[in-house]
């Protein structure tokens, strides 16, 4: 693949100045077309087809279609992702399909708690980091 | 010059990169910052949830080393790593990291990630030192810990900044400078320390497909040299330039193989069926002992493919149909058991690309590959410039201050330019880091960069001269194309400038025929690398003639001066190396066997900024006593 | 299906492609149509004036003998010939464009052309067989013959017509049908006989060069195969698909060699200085007789000089420098003379570049190259099928009626599809035609075709079902583009069809990769080509997936469809030849030898149009009694 | 190179509907703009160089600059053909400049007499050329 957009459900993330697909896209390929309020991916040639963009839409409106220089047309693999697993709708070129459903993190959206509730110090001259010897299970920085 | 607004940040901590190493960096900065009332900067071209190689997510965690448990010591990683390595590795820090890794697993885990369990609770394991996970969200949830660290400690977030030039301050680092991808505005960030977390490079040699799938790298095409670039330009000593990583992967689409050699057994063989690392077993004997002690180091595992290629026993197949039966077979006398294991391990198959090679599903997909039924093609990628991977280079950074080795002249991480930190793939010699380890990095240089400012931090010095000068520089494509886009009916094809596209794919070309690419079957000489300099000449008077018609052109254009760079570094120290010894990832025909006497050291290289030209030094491998 | 207004054309003779060969024909042709009352037909999908291989023109004429002058014979030619393409070749037909090639020079004096005399008034030779030219305007000058030639007899040209597919009645040819690139209409022309002349194939397999200079192959970009694909479909029989050309030249520009070889008698070197043709000597003991006769063949020279490449001594060098200064040398005792000569000399060096490849003369001066002053790279190209030059592709076709051979089951030149007529590239296993070579086999084509016509020419009998179902398949792509190009907000980005240089790409990635491209080192095997096979079996079933947006695109897809009949039987007959008879042009890795015993034979192919199956055959080299 | 045109000095042939560039091209790249009435190189990835088009148009308006994907930028090869000769101005990334003058032909143009005033026969059956065996400078077809 590259990435695509398609035309009917693209809604342009309602004309808001920063778009799902151009926010999250780690190569900067999405960019809306403000004329016709749909987005596009300015370089498929540059596309790594990480579906950062596919699975951020909103709308569904993006997927990919393999490679034209070594991929045979037919195929595809479409996730919808969710706030606890990610379901993957796999088609194959003969025309069979596979599903598969696929945790994706264990903790709620935003909670992740930097220090993950280890005791830490305050000694900026040793080895030990924030959380250590904590968070390594052991009662001190190893060292020789 | 274009009309671009000037931003100035000052900040005391600045980390360039909010990818795995810059968000361990983030985290545990934000904490000790938080303590000595600093003020912490990140800076990002892209967006951290999904910024860098971990973009797509990953299926395994390649470091975790289990000392807590008893099941490795961090000496024993020193040794895989020397090993792998073929005994070039800074094993103060390959130690030091070691001995942190866990901490930093056992907080991914607390965030969220998903590490699998067996039946006793454990860690389920792929190899020794891999531990599979359900990683389809594991940027997002490390980039959620980095953000939350720092909104709590105050810190900033700068998103779509897109770093070019270091600032200086003689041999110091006081800053860097870049401009915003999404409006006209230049960008000078002042800082008291700065640590450079920006990845590796990719696109500096040509990719194996050159059409639509030119984006398809196994390693992300938006890690474009900025690490190396940047502490090139700082003047900062290199080390291990020549070492490029080259993995073998499921053909074009590039899926990974890990999970198949370690998990499910799985052979690898050439086209006429014999196993090429058990076939060409002999020929270890020539890379003793590296070649002779398990696991047979990466480089070697390669080369004995690429020998069963270049005789043309191609294509090269994973034998994944094989892998799956023997398995199944333990279960044959319980068809209930059995079916229920394939179900389990058809998923794992095909979890192993969906999490982090979504391509690779649809390749199988669409060539109706049922790896239960069908092998499948593997091959060597093109090289790739990935320090925290199985390749080492990166900048020469000073060791842990608790072991006596030679490599003490700063503070942990800081490279030979004073107040510059370098982590994860920007850091060299110090491999197989990978997602866990590249973090603990970052975590490590965040503490004693914290230390530094505490300690030394003087308000940072910035020459605006200089500031301006570079403003200039980095602008100026917009103006060479302004200027001259009326010439020709077609802006394209210009006889004053060239586009960023066009410059790419000369680089490309000249590292795939000259240095050692694919077309060369991964091999170089004396005589090509030279020859590959002349042009590259000529190369680097013209990158001064790229154009951007836009903001994002812009990013194109300085992404291929750092994988010039980079190039450059690259072909140097291959020159300087005169051996052979990681053949596999290159092979100097002129030099064909390794050279322990001679060539048992690093080879590092620094561009002097004053004199504008390229210093070559040897500097001794330090082993840890005992190990 | 896309509104396109259907011309039909009816004559006696249809000469499709006004190429060298054509225009021979045309120019024959014309004489005896006159005299027979017959009208004759040429299409071309360019300009007369520039079409074809020759648009930029020549420097030299390949094929001159000089019976006349009893210089030699044309069973010394058949010698030559014999021997370059290491003892497989149509001797019949190589004879008979011998004895005839040397009337063609001097019809070419005639009308312009001019001709390097020495001061005896005696041809400039090159080589034993080659001429020097003044050759910038060589295509105009015979268009212009050919243009009078049909002008004076009442016959036809269509320029900007695309020709696809041949109209068949049964196994006899009586048409063609295509398309104009210029307006929306459908071409069929019905015919008595037929003349192929539409040129080899290049972009088959990947370029060297990938990006901007992808359209600088040595033989022209717009030769695409239309020949091969057209007498595939006749079904007529073909012979040496296997027998690809891939010349040595300066590398990147692709400057032509044989001045530099055999007027200046320079030397071609490895990087460490051996000349390889030297230092490898001994190799070609492995391919006696013909690597032990002089000259040594085409593919043995590439084939010594890829052994350095191979072995890491590259890059090969044009010691340019070296044989100017030998020549100068010889003067040396008069200065004036000197100044004099080498004047000369680098006048006729860059000549050489400017009348054939220009770009070569810009890539010099573009690295400040003083050919007296330094040496250039050299490198062997992509590999084309060019059965004129010392390539050997094209169809099988039938012998002069005077020579008794087992090759005779029609007129001259007729294939073994009945009125269908090969010329040039088109025809097979009468390597070394060249230029005048083919342009005098067009000219014998065209008077055993009127011979024939005179002889048994019916009214072409033509199924209009199947020429609007030819129609229908050949628009197909508009209709493809206009159903689906909304599906997606980027119409080169679509599920549902493939755009043309998309497919290029996917097709030159195979070739590139499994039937022995550049990146493959030129090498191949059984396992390759089969696998290569499976996925063509894919890209055959995704050809009719090319979309089109307009009469340009339209004429791309066909070229490909084109490249890709021409591939499959490349493929096919590398597959069928169990040995390694070539090599320089492919190496099969599982058949290394050469066979004399098993392969000293044509391998002969054809698609059969009923059962839509490939038929491989072997046919006996005949050799010419006492030569 | 590939070919470009020079904006300025394009007059796109004068709006005939058949500009001197389109009708040379041997790989159709040509293309005229009619509403700027400027021609273009609709694909310079396709271009051969084979500098047709430059010879041929009457403003000089085109010209070739090397391909970008090895071509070291600064050089240049001009060509200015008249009717018996053409002249190359190639001028060097180093400033210098080279001027060759070659002939391209002998006769005035259009003037090729397809039979070169040989003697000619009219017998389909033998192995005789229109012009043979006299264009051959021999008295009879060489056979055995
Ligand atoms: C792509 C990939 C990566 C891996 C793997 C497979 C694949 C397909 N494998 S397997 O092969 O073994 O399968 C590993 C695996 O399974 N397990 C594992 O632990 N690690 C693996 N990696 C390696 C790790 O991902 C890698 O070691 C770390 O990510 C390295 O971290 P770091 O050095 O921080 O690089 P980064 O890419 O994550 O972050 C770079 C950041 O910099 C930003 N950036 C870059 N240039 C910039 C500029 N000029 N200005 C501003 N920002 C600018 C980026 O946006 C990014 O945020
Ligand atoms: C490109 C090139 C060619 C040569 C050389 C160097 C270079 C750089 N060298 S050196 O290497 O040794 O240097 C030779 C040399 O110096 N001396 C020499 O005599 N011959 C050389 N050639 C070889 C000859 O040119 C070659 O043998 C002949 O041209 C072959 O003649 P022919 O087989 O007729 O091919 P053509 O390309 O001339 O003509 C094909 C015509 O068909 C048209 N056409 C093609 N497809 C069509 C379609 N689908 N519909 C309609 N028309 C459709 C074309 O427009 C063209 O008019
Ligand atoms: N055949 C192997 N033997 C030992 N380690 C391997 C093998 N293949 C991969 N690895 C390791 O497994 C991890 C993933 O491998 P890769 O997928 O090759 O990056 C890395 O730590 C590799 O070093
Ligand atoms: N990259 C590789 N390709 C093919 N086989 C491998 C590779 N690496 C390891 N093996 C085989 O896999 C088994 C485990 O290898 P290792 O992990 O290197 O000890 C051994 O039988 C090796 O021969
Ligand atoms: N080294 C050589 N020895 C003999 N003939 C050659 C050599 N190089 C080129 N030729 C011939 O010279 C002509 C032009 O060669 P090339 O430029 O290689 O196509 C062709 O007839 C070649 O067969
Ligand atoms: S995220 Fe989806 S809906 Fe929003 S602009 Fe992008 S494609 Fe359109
Ligand atoms: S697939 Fe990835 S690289 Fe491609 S556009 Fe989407 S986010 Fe960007
Ligand atoms: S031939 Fe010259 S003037 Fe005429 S359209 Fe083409 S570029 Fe313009
Ligand atoms: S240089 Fe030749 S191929 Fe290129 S546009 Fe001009 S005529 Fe066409
Ligand atoms: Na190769």
């Amino acid at each position: 693949m590259p990435s695509y957009v398609i035309t009917e459900k693209c809604d342009g993330c309602k004309g808001q100045d920063k778009t799902a697909c151009m926010y999250i896209c780690p190569n900067d390929l999405m960019v809306l077309d403000k004329e016709r309020m749909k987005a596009y991916n300015r370089d498929p040639q540059m596309c790594w087809e990480c579906m950062c963009c596919v699975k951020i839409c909103p709308q569904q409106a993006m997927d990919v279609r393999g490679y034209s220089d070594f991929v045979p047309m037919g195929a595809s693999a479409t996730p919808l992702r969710g706030s606890e697993d990610i379901m993957w709708t796999v088609k194959f070129r003969d025309g069979s399909v596979k599903r598969f459903k696929f945790p994706i993190r264990t903790t709620p959206e935003g909670t992740a708690d930097p220090l993950g509730g280890y005791a830490t110090h305050d000694d900026l001259n040793n080895e030990a980091l924030a959380t250590e010897p904590a968070s390594l299970g052991m009662d001190a920085v190893p060292t020789r | 010059m274009a009309n671009f607004e000037t931003v100035e940040v000052s900040t005391d901590l600045l980390i360039l990169g909010g990818g795995f190493s810059g968000c361990g960096a983030a985290t545990e900065a934000a904490y000790w910052a938080k303590k000595n009332n600093l003020k912490v900067t990140l800076v990002d071209k892209a967006a951290l949830d999904r910024s860098g190689a971990v973009a797509m997510g990953l299926s395994a965690i390649n470091q975790y080393v289990g000392i807590g448990d008893g099941d490795n010591t961090a000496e024993e990683y020193v040794q895989y790593v020397r090993q792998d390595l073929m005994g070039i590795s800074r094993e103060d820090l390959v130690y030091n990291i070691a001995r942190h890794v866990d901490g930093t697993v056992h907080l991914f885990e607390k965030w969220g990630l998903k590490i699998w369990l067996d039946e006793a609770g454990k860690y389920v394991h792929e190899g020794r030192w891999q531990l599979m996970i359900n990683g389809e969200s594991y940027k997002i949830i490390i980039a959620e810990a980095a953000k939350n660290a720092l909104a709590d400690a105050g810190g900033e977030i700068y998103e779509r900044i897109f770093i070019v030039d270091p600032l200086m301050d003689g041999n110091k680092c006081v800053g860097a400078v870049g401009f915003s991808t999404r409006e006209n505005q230049f960008y000078v960030f002042k800082a008291k320390a700065v640590i450079v977390g920006l990845g590796g490079a990719v696109h500096v040699f040509r990719p194996r497909s050159v059409g639509e799938g030119f984006g398809r790298s196994w390693y992300p095409p938006f890690n474009s040299g900025s690490s190396a670039y940047f502490t090139l330009q700082a003047g900062a000593e290199m080390t291990c330039q020549e070492v490029r990583f080259i993995p073998v992967r499921f053909k074009d689409a590039y899926g990974p193989v890990g999970a198949w050699f370690l998990l499910f057994k799985s052979r690898a063989t050439s086209a006429v069926g014999g196993e090429y690392m058990v076939v060409r077993k002999e020929e270890l004997n020539n890379w003793a002992p590296y070649g002779l002690a398990k696991p047979i180091p990466a480089n070697l595992r390669n080369y004995l493919g690429m020998l069963d290629v270049d005789a043309g026993l191609g294509p090269l197949y994973m034998e994944t149909d094989e892998a799956i039966q023997k398995i199944a077979d333990e279960y044959k006398d319980d068809p209930k058991a059995f079916k229920k294991k394939m179900k389990e391990l058809e998923s794992e198959a095909w979890e192993d690309f969906l999490d982090m090679t979504i391509s690779q599903a649809i390749l199988w997909a669409s060539m109706n590959v049922y790896p239960e039924q069908k092998h499948s093609e593997i091959a060597a990628c093109e090289p790739y410039f990935i320090g925290s991977h199985s390749g080492a280079s990166g900048a020469w950074v000073s060791g842990p201050e608790d072991l006596d080795t030679p490599y003490k002249w700063g503070y942990a991480n800081m490279t030979t330019a004073e107040a510059l930190f370098a982590i994860g793939d920007a850091s060299g010699a110090s491999s197989h880091k990978f997602s866990s380890g590249s973090h603990t990095e970052g975590r490590i240089a965040a503490k004693a960069a914290v230390k530094y400012i505490v300690e030394k931090g003087a308000e940072p010095n910035v020459d605006m001269a200089k500031v301006e000068e570079l403003k200039a520089k980095i602008l100026a494509p917009f103006d060479l194309f302004e200027q001259n886009k009326e010439e020709s009916t077609d802006v394209e094809v210009n006889t004053k400038y060239i586009m960023p596209r066009q410059f790419l794919h000369r680089l490309q070309k000249l590292m795939d025929e000259y240095a050692g690419g694919v077309t060369s079957a991964f091999k170089t000489s004396k005589d090509l690398l030279e020859r590959g300099l002349e042009l590259m000449v000529y190369m680097h008077e013209d990158s001064d003639k790229q154009a951007a018609r836009d903001l994002h052109e812009l990013m194109r254009v300085w992404e291929n001066t750092q994988r010039m760079w980079i190039a450059e570094s690259h072909i140097r120290t291959m020159l300087f190396r005169e051996e052979t010894r990681w053949p596999g990832y290159y092979f100097r025909s002129d030099t064909p066997k390794m050279d322990e006497e001679n060539w048992h050291c690093f080879a590092n290289c620094r561009w002097n900024p004053a004199s504008g030209e390229w210093e070559m030094m040897k500097k001794d491998v330090w082993n840890m006593p005992g190990v």
